[in-house]
């Protein structure tokens, strides 16, 4: 078993090294092969580990695997070490599956790119890192993952590195999830400070034992949150993610959907007691969390890039498991993470698709009528779209109301404000479905003509991916639906001693029975009034209505946010760079060294004028200094 | 008397030797630098030095201002008149000599600690004593003093000779 | 013989001293003011001069013949300096015709 | 003994290829330097894992002083020494592709400043620590006045002052810690007792001499301005042996030669000192935005990271200290990967300005892919052999100061931020128009980026003996210290 | 003491041989005889006697520097023979030579100020006939017109000095006048205070300490290259010893005196001399401004005046003299020309003359105080005696003026090996002065390996 772990991350890192190293000399095919079947077998191992690891007290505690002592100073041991425990499992399973489905998709999707192995090079090494991310027993190998993952999304956002704008949205990602992980990076120094070790084990044994509240530990929730805060792109930090969709699309599915983006929140929750000992830092975060849910979901209302309007989505349901968080509830964010994964991986690859089918066409006023054309596109993208809308009995109904429960009992004001952001989903939700599917073809007549065809490769994992998200929320149905919440129980051994501590209230059946119908209601309503609006729509113009003109801009133009940042952080850097080395470095540092050798030569030029030649000169100098000498000696 | 034979050898050599500065022709300065010496010699006297006297007549005014009347003559300088430095330089220099004057004067004290030797034994200057000092204890510089005239004779030569003649 | 008794009676030692450094002092002057390369050279055994006077003095107050053996050396000396003096002297004139100390005033800075 | 050998063999080696044909020079040179690699991996091999020094030679030098030519090497010496040996090699092999003048001089040089480091890094001795100190000055000296680019006299001899501004401070301080020592010795370890007697303000100047000295050598702000211009305008194996171990001198001084030896000085001073180091990396790294010239970037970039280890240092923490070692090594072999690479854009194009590139990554993967395994290395991306170091001197300065800590840590970010933008503007993006085909590494480069990338992934990955080699000199020097 | 009897019986010798015909053999005997005469001075190690009535104490230090200066004259007479052999008044010039080598070997073992004084003179005058040496030079006879005024007017203060001395303790010698300070310390009439101030200042003109340093740039750059390298390194090294001496063995007990202007004398010195030479474009001038500077160095060691100051002192004189003899060896052998020798001579030597190009930069780093060269070691031992004695800003002020002295130093080393010659000619040097030259490079390394024998001279 324990070898079998260990091969969990390892045969993603094989598959890279042989797509590196080989990758030239193969074809296309074979290395389809390599890197599809290493991501498989991580699947199938992780579903053996999982199959024993169901019921088994071994696992619930979490079992360690070490391999090999990285960094050890002195008290200071980080090791390469892996921990299996219900959390890394379900992350894993999801990472695993979710990925391979990608994967099989990708060997479609980029058929037809130059660096196909390259990219598959690269996935792989993704894989690899968040089985890392996940896998590692302390938070020195959860950072490394957590790098790694970052810098591979560097890669892939700049994947078709000819152009300059996706490369500067691959910097951007990821120095702005370096600002996070400096965050990270400091918390975890906090935590061996305080704790002398950065085992999970040990540090949550000692941290439930602490006083609630403190200091310190506030500090290091809010260091690490902030390293969340870059990574799962939340206000501040989530402006990156919109322009990571410079990468192939399935590296969105993949990246900055499924996997990576939620690694925030399996942080969150896989450091849960820290957080709960820290009662202020959930508060924080349930602000930042609602606040980047409603930003993301207002903003994705206007989008017209059909990826854009995913992205921000994604942003927003980030927001809402952050949220989740904020009030304690662990296991629903872990629960939505899950079913997120299934209907926006969906989304992303049905969009992939529709580009894929277009040549590229990203614009939704270009598009509509695809029904016809992209049944099993068209299908999925529908299942999809009512899973993330909340509309039972999809995933997403489930995991979305979970949460909604338990904001409402924590705060009954961030409830509404979750389910306007529910609203909101599921109008610009459906917006994009009905823009693209219904009505009639609105972009250039010479394209649909060409119409590529989607291959088996790339609906085989939409097909798989659209039961999941139907499904999918089966794996925590609640209480009151009589379901034994199987993931809540499955997972309670990682929450078992946050949930000593948090006392979250309980709610009766007749007001959760409410709360589900007026959200579902709400959330029929808003699909109902999108495909009012959008449903047959032969035109769409730029703009709504002139009254709304100038919310409708301000919104359409993300809030400026980005020209924001541009001007008071970017231009600024770049300013003070500029400035420091034109002035400070050239006029003043090194201005004074200079000035220093400078004035020794004048003195010198000036101090040899003494010697002027004359004797006489020469002689009454000697007198005056003789005079000098006796009198200061004497008198 | 001894007092005013003092007096007056003073104030001759402090004047002479004031002209010697300030004449115009060098002729005058070296003739007026000779009566100096001669002042000095009396002093030599009167400390009752006379065999330090003599050698003084003879070294200076015998050899040492004839060789610069030599010179003078030699190269025809009786008729160079003074070429003044720049007035702001002169008075520099006279006040400098000035100013060294009235620092070493005033920082001159202590004299009280020279023993004053007992007046009768005033042997110091016979000449028995000083050869017998010269050739016994000072017999090393004495010959070393040999060795020095011999440097400055060839030097001289070798310095002042045309070499306009001597073709090798 | 009773001169020296009676000089020392009637003269301090301080005279002596100071009018030995008036005479110095006066040589300073004269090697600082003139530009007649010979009268700068008098000036200097002015100097010297007036020092033997001073060691002569010390010498005969203190009963110290050393004084005396000393001011033989010096007049060694300033005899060999103004030879050697002169000839440079000399040697200058044949060059530059000049005995003006500030025409040789090439080297500088 | 080994060190001795080590040590002659290189002097002779330096003889010899003086003495030898320019034609056959370099290989000569490549043969003597990789015998020296020999030598110090047998003292590697031989090494029993402890604090205190081994191989040791001690002859009398000048006995009436108590100066003795006295070698050996603890962890830090022999991890040094280690460096030392391996890049020379490697940098001599980095020229083999050039047509060098003179290169009987330059060889004998780099191998006689070989020599020198290594007498740096193993001296236990005050006196023969400074004399090599000085000596490594000279041939690098040379090197970059007979082989830079323009105006190199004055750039030169820039450098050159401003280090013996220093290095001559330092020596006063030797020396007053010399007269301070109980048998007045300047044998380390009684240096290392001469606080005992020596008052806390005299204490505050020996602080201030020795810090001065390595201050300058590695650089630390507002020391620094020979620093870029030196790097930009050395021969790029001038810039290499400059930035890849000369620069380590200073670190590894302020290790064992400031560290240990004035305990009120750091008391009172090593807090200023750090904020100068920390002020050094915001600063550089700021200006390092602003470089469009590759081989300026490297310089700035340099500073940052050595600002760190600085303060890593001055922290006088474990992890502050071991992540300074750790990080010498991985600055060493990165940096001179990075000017191998400003070498490679060089040849190419006959610039390093970044604006002139673009695009490489068509036409040369092999390079680009090295070159970014290279520039993980330098942002400390974690696997990569900047990450150990980063992470232990930020925990050191953490645990020293938190804001400074903080300040610390935004090299984190910017160093990303300049190094990839760097990297996206030479090696992605379009081929300039005009700009002819960019060759792919091959034959010599190749074999130079593959050890390098080798050794920045192994490092990252598998630390743990650098840092166990390190541990126990390193401690046993904080003990003294905190005595 | 009988080195004293050799060294006159060579210059008689020499005077002779122009009679007697046999000057081809002069160079020879001489240098055999000045060998025989370090020999002689060695043979009286550790004897510690006042010899002639106690004219001269024959101390170890006194012997050292005997022999030092010695060796110098044989390292000289060797880089001079072409030069002394080629016109007229060769013999004369061998002789003066020799009889300033007396005044010299007189005033580094001097008791009594009767042998100083003579002994400045003996060797004082020699050189204003040697700095004038060629005739026909204006600068030569500026130099020695200079020289001499100067040096007389000088002489006169050190009279006036030892006559106020004499006075207030009725003796010349040295050790008799130390007795009467250790009996007078607290209360030193002042007569005897400004006696010792005006000795100072007179040997403070022979050593070229500012600000009694004028002379020195303009005599020095106005001699034939070779006389000033005589001055730089012998008349330099015995001016310091006398000095030296003079506190060491007389009035080292009433510091209270002259310690003060020593310092400021000394750091004067060291910042003066260095700051001007900054500005040079004369290697001549810029050595004798190099010159004033390492007289201010020296003084460290008198102001320190501890265990380490007589083996700095002979050491850093060594050192200095060695290396400065090469400098101006080498700018001899390739300029020969007194007027000027700019440093854009020295342009692309490394190319022209690969040897003389390293003697060069070997010179210039000693003189520089860089290690490994033997300088540096000079430098080391002076600055470990001040420290000893804790004259910190002095030290500092020493550091500092050795940055300002790297400046110029390199200037030359630049030159060498960075700006291009204008005349792409080799410049010929011949096998014995490239074995001399090499001898000097050896010295200049070698005896910074072994400084523990020089140490080892108890002085």
């Amino acid at each position: 078993m324990r070898y079998l772990i260990s091969l969990i991350p390892v045969l993603p890192l094989a598959g890279f090294l042989i797509l590196a190293f080989v990758g030239k000399r193969l074809n296309k095919v074979s290395a389809g092969v390599i890197a599809c079947g290493t991501v498989f077998s991580a699947f199938i191992l992780s579903l053996i580990v999982f199959m024993n690891a169901n019921g088994n007290p071994t696992f619930e505690n979490g079992m360690t695997i070490t391999l090999f002592d990285w960094i050890s100073v002195g008290s200071f041991r980080a090791t390469f070490s892996f921990l299996i425990d219900p959390l890394s499992l379900v992350f894993l399973l999801v990472i695993t599956g979710v990925g391979f489905l990608i994967h099989l998709y990708s060997v479609g999707y980029m058929k037809e790119d130059e660096g196909y192995n390259r990219y598959f090079s690269y996935l792989n090494l993704f894989i690899f890192f968040m089985t890392l991310l996940v896998l590692g027993n302390n938070f020195l190998l959860m950072f490394v993952g957590w790098e790694g993952v970052g810098f591979c999304s560097y890669l892939l956002i700049g994947f078709w590195f000819k152009n300059s704008a996706y490369n500067d949205a691959a910097v951007k990602a990821f120095v702005m999830n370096r600002i996070g992980d400096l965050g990270f990076l400091l918390g975890i120094i906090l935590i061996f400070i305080t704790f002398g070790s950065i085992e999970y084990a040990s540090v949550f044994a000692q941290a439930g034992q602490m006083q609630p509240g403190g200091f310190v530990i506030i500090a290091i929730t809010l260091l690490l949150f902030l390293g969340a805060i870059g990574k799962s792109a939340q206000i501040p930090l989530y402006t990156w993610l919109p322009d990571a969709m410079a990468g192939p699309t399935p590296v969105s599915a993949l990246i900055h959907a499924a996997t990576m983006v939620t690694a925030g929140i399996y942080m969150i929750a896989r450091t849960n007691i820290l957080y709960t000992m820290a009662p202020l830092t959930l508060q924080i975060i349930a602000g930042i969390g609602i606040a980047t849910a409603l930003l993301g979901a207002t903003i994705g209302l206007v989008q017209n890039d059909i990826k854009k309007v995913l992205a921000y989505s994604t942003v927003s349901q980030l927001g809402l498991m952050f949220l989740a968080l904020g009030v304690g509830a662990y296991n629903a964010a872990v629960f939505h993470v899950v079913t997120h994964a299934f209907f926006k991986a969906l989304l992303f690859l049905g969009a992939g698709s529709v580009i894929h089918a277009l040549h590229g066409e990203q614009d939704i006023r270009r598009m509509g009528g695809l029904r016809k054309l992209m049944p099993v596109t068209w299908l999925a993208f529908l299942i999809a779209s009512i899973a993330i809308s909340g509309i039972p009995p999809f995933a997403g109904f489930f995991s979305k109301d979970e949460i909604l429960m338990h904001v409402y009992a924590s705060n009954p004001m961030l409830w509404v404000l979750a389910v306007l952001c529910s609203v909101l989903t599921a109008f610009y939700v459906f917006r994009l479905f009905f823009l693209t599917f219904s009505g009639e073809y609105r972009g250039d007549p010479a394209t649909i003509g060409h119409l590529h065809k989607t291959p088996m490769s790339m609906s085989g994992p939409l097909i798989v991916l659209a039961v999941l998200s139907a499904v999918g929320g089966l794996i925590g149905i609640p209480e009151l639906f009589s379901g034994g919440n199987l993931l809540g129980q499955f997972l309670s051994p990682v929450f078992g001693q946050s949930a000593l501590h948090l006392h979250l209230p309980a709610l009766s059946h007749e007001v959760e029975y409410v709360l589900i119908g007026i959200s579902v209601v709400v959330a029929l309503l808003a699909v109902l009034f999108a495909m009012y609006l959008y449903a047959y729509r032969k035109e769409v113009s730029v703009t709504e209505s002139s009254a709304l003109r100038p919310v409708h801009n301000f919104v359409y133009h993300k809030y400026y946010v980005d020209e924001l940042y541009q001007t008071l952080i970017t231009k600024p850097l770049q300013w003070l760079g500029d400035k420091t080395y034109r002035i400070l470095e050239l006029k003043v540092v090194d201005g004074v060294v200079e000035w220093i050798g400078r004035f020794v030569v004048m003195c010198g030029k000036s101090l040899r004028l003494i010697q002027n030649g004359e004797s006489g000169i020469y002689l009454l100098a000697m007198v005056v200094a003789i005079i000098v000498l006796i009198v200061t000696a004497n008198f | 008397m001894t007092v005013n034979i003092f007096y007056a050898l003073s104030v001759v050599a402090v004047l002479s030797a004031l002209m010697v500065v300030f004449t115009k022709k060098p002729v005058n300065s070296v003739l007026f630098l000779i009566v100096t010496l001669f002042c000095i010699a009396g002093h030599y006297i009167l400390l009752n030095a006379q065999f330090l006297a003599a050698v003084h007549v003879i070294v200076y005014a015998g050899a040492i201002m004839v060789l610069f009347l030599y010179v003078i003559m030699m190269l025809n300088l009786t008729e160079v008149l003074q070429v003044n430095k720049p007035d702001l330089l002169r008075i520099a220099a006279v006040v400098s000599g000035g100013i060294l004057l009235i620092v070493l004067v005033g920082s001159l004290k202590g004299l009280d600690t020279v023993a004053s030797g007992g007046v009768d034994s005033t042997q110091s200057g016979l000449i028995e004593r000083l050869g017998y000092m010269l050739y016994r204890d000072y017999l090393l510089p004495f010959e070393l003093s040999s060795i020095l005239f011999l440097t400055a004779m060839v030097g001289a030569v070798m310095i002042a000779k045309s070499d306009e003649k001597i073709i090798n | 013989m009773d001169n020296l008794a009676q000089t020392m009676q009637g003269i301090p030692l301080e005279y002596y001293l100071w009018l030995s450094v008036i005479l110095f002092s006066i040589g300073v002057m004269g090697v600082l003011l003139r530009r007649n390369i010979i009268i700068v050279f008098m000036c200097i055994e002015l100097m010297l001069n007036s020092v033997n006077l001073l060691l002569a003095a010390f010498g005969a107050y203190r009963d110290d013949t050393n004084g005396q053996v000393f001011v033989f050396f010096v007049m060694a000396v300033s005899a060999a300096e103004v030879a050697v003096g002169l000839a440079i002297l000399v040697m200058i004139y044949r060059n530059t015709k000049s005995v003006d100390i500030d025409e040789l005033s090439k080297l500088k800075w | 003994m080994l060190i001795i050998l080590l040590t002659v063999l290189l002097l002779v080696g330096s003889i010899v290829v003086a003495a030898g044909k320019a034609g056959h020079a370099k290989r000569v040179a490549l043969v003597f330097a990789s015998a020296g690699l020999v030598i110090s991996l047998i003292m590697l091999f031989q090494f029993r894992s402890g604090a205190e020094a081994q191989f040791v030679t001690s002859i009398p030098w000048v006995p009436s002083l108590n100066i003795h030519f006295h070698l050996a090497a603890d962890g830090i010496s022999l991890l040094l020494v280690l460096l030392t040996t391996t890049l020379t090699p490697l940098i001599i092999y980095s020229s083999f592709n050039k047509q060098i003048a003179r290169a009987n001089v330059f060889y004998s040089l780099i191998l006689f400043m070989q020599m020198a480091l290594v007498g740096v890094f193993t001296a236990m001795d005050g006196f023969l620590f400074y004399v090599f100190w000085e000596l490594a000055l000279i041939p690098i000296y040379f090197i970059c006045l007979l082989w830079g680019g323009d105006g190199r006299a004055r750039i030169t001899f820039k450098f050159f002052l401003y280090t013996m501004v220093g290095s001559l401070f330092m020596l006063a301080a030797l020396i007053i810690l010399y007269l301070h020592t109980p048998n007045q010795s300047f044998a380390i370890d009684q240096l290392y007792q001469a606080h005992n007697t020596l008052s806390p303000t005299l204490q505050h100047g020996v602080f201030w001499g020795l810090f001065l000295a390595f201050a300058v050598k590695m650089p630390i702000f507002p020391f620094h301005t020979w620093q870029p211009d030196t790097y930009t305008n050395a021969p790029t194996q001038g810039s290499m042996l400059l930035s890849a171990i000369m620069l380590k001198m200073g670190v590894y001084g302020m290790i064992r030669w400031l560290l240990p030896t004035v305990p009120f000085g750091m008391d009172a001073y090593a807090g200023f000192a750090a904020i100068l180091a920390v002020i050094g990396i915001v600063y550089a790294s700021c200006i390092a935005l602003a470089q469009v010239d590759f081989k300026r970037l490297i310089a700035y970039s340099s500073l940052a990271h050595v600002g760190l280890m600085a303060a890593g240092v001055l922290s006088q923490t474990e992890h502050g200290v071991i992540g300074a070692v750790m990080q010498m090594l991985s600055h060493g072999i990165v940096v001179f990967a990075l000017f191998f690479a400003a070498d490679v854009f060089i040849n190419r194009t006959g610039s390093s300005a970044l604006n002139a590139l673009g695009g490489i990554r068509t036409s040369a993967p092999l390079f680009a892919t090295s070159f970014l395994i290279v520039i993980l290395g330098s942002i400390a991306l974690p696997l990569t052999s900047g990450f150990p170091g980063e992470f232990l001197l930020l925990s050191g300065i953490f645990q020293f100061n938190i804001i400074l800590a903080v300040f610390a840590g935004l090299t984190v970010i910017l160093g990303a931020v300049y190094m990839l933008r760097a990297y996206q503007k030479a090696c992605l993006g379009e081929r300039r128009v005009g700009a002819g085909e960019f060759r792919d590494i091959t034959g010599v480069e190749k074999t130079v980026f593959v050890i390098v990338a080798v050794c920045i992934l192994a490092l990252g990955i598998f630390p743990k003996p650098i840092l166990d080699l390190a541990g126990p000199s390193v401690r046993r020097l904080l003990e003294i210290s905190s005595q | 003491m009988n080195t004293l009897i050799v060294l006159v019986s060579l210059g008689v010798i020499a005077l002779l041989s122009e009679l007697l015909n046999f000057k081809k053999v002069l160079f020879p005997i001489t240098c055999a005889g000045l060998v025989v005469a370090t020999g002689l001075s060695m043979y009286d190690w550790n004897s510690n006697a006042y010899v002639y009535n106690r004219m001269l104490y024959i101390d170890n230090f006194a012997i050292v520097m005997t022999s030092l200066i010695c060796g110098l004259s044989v390292l000289w007479f060797c880089f001079s023979k072409k030069y002394l052999e080629r016109d007229t008044y060769t013999t004369d010039k061998f002789a003066l030579i020799l009889f300033a080598l007396t005044g010299a070997a007189v005033m580094v073992s001097y008791n009594n100020f009767c042998m100083l004084f003579l002994g400045v003179e003996i060797l004082s005058l020699s050189m204003y006939i040697l700095a004038g040496s060629d005739k026909k030079s204006l600068a030569g006879n500026e130099a020695a017109l200079k020289y001499f005024i100067i040096g007389s007017f000088a002489t006169g203060f050190l009279l006036l000095g030892i006559a106020l001395i004499y006075g207030v303790t009725g003796t010349f010698h040295l050790d008799t006048m130390m007795m009467y300070i250790q009996a007078h310390q607290t209360d030193l009439p002042q007569l005897f205070k400004v006696g010792i101030l005006l000795i100072l200042v007179a040997m403070a003109f022979k050593a070229s300490v500012v600000p009694f340093h004028y002379w020195a740039p303009d005599v020095y750059t106005g001699s034939p290259t070779l006389v000033t390298a005589f001055m730089a390194t012998v008349v330099k090294t015995v001016a310091i010893v006398a000095l030296f001496r003079l506190f060491v063995i007389g009035f080292g007990d009433a510091y209270d005196v002259w310690l003060t202007p020593v310092i400021i004398m000394s750091m004067l010195t060291m910042l003066v001399g260095n700051l001007i030479a900054t500005y040079q474009n004369q290697v001549k001038r810029m050595l004798a401004y190099s010159s004033i500077a390492h007289a201010g160095y020296l003084l460290i060691a008198i102001v320190a005046m501890n265990q380490y100051s007589t083996g700095a002192v002979f050491y850093y004189t060594m050192t200095y003299s060695i290396a400065s003899l090469l400098a101006f060896g080498i700018v001899y052998l390739l300029k020969d020309n007194i007027e000027s020798v700019g440093v854009e001579e020295f342009n692309g030597l490394s190319k022209r003359s690969p040897f003389l190009a390293f003697g060069m930069t070997v010179a210039m780093l000693s003189l520089a105080g860089i290690p490994p060269i033997a300088g540096f070691f000079a430098k080391y031992f002076l600055f470990s005696a001040a420290l000893k004695e804790e004259y910190y800003a002095l030290v500092i002020v020493a550091i500092i003026a050795s940055l300002i002295g790297i400046y110029y130093y390199f200037k030359v080393i630049i030159a060498i090996y960075f700006k291009e010659s204008k005349e792409a000619q080799v410049a010929e040097v011949n096998t014995t002065n490239k074995a001399l030259i090499g001898l000097c490079i050896i010295l200049l390394i070698g005896l910074s390996v072994i400084p523990e024998v020089f140490l080892r001279l108890r002085f």
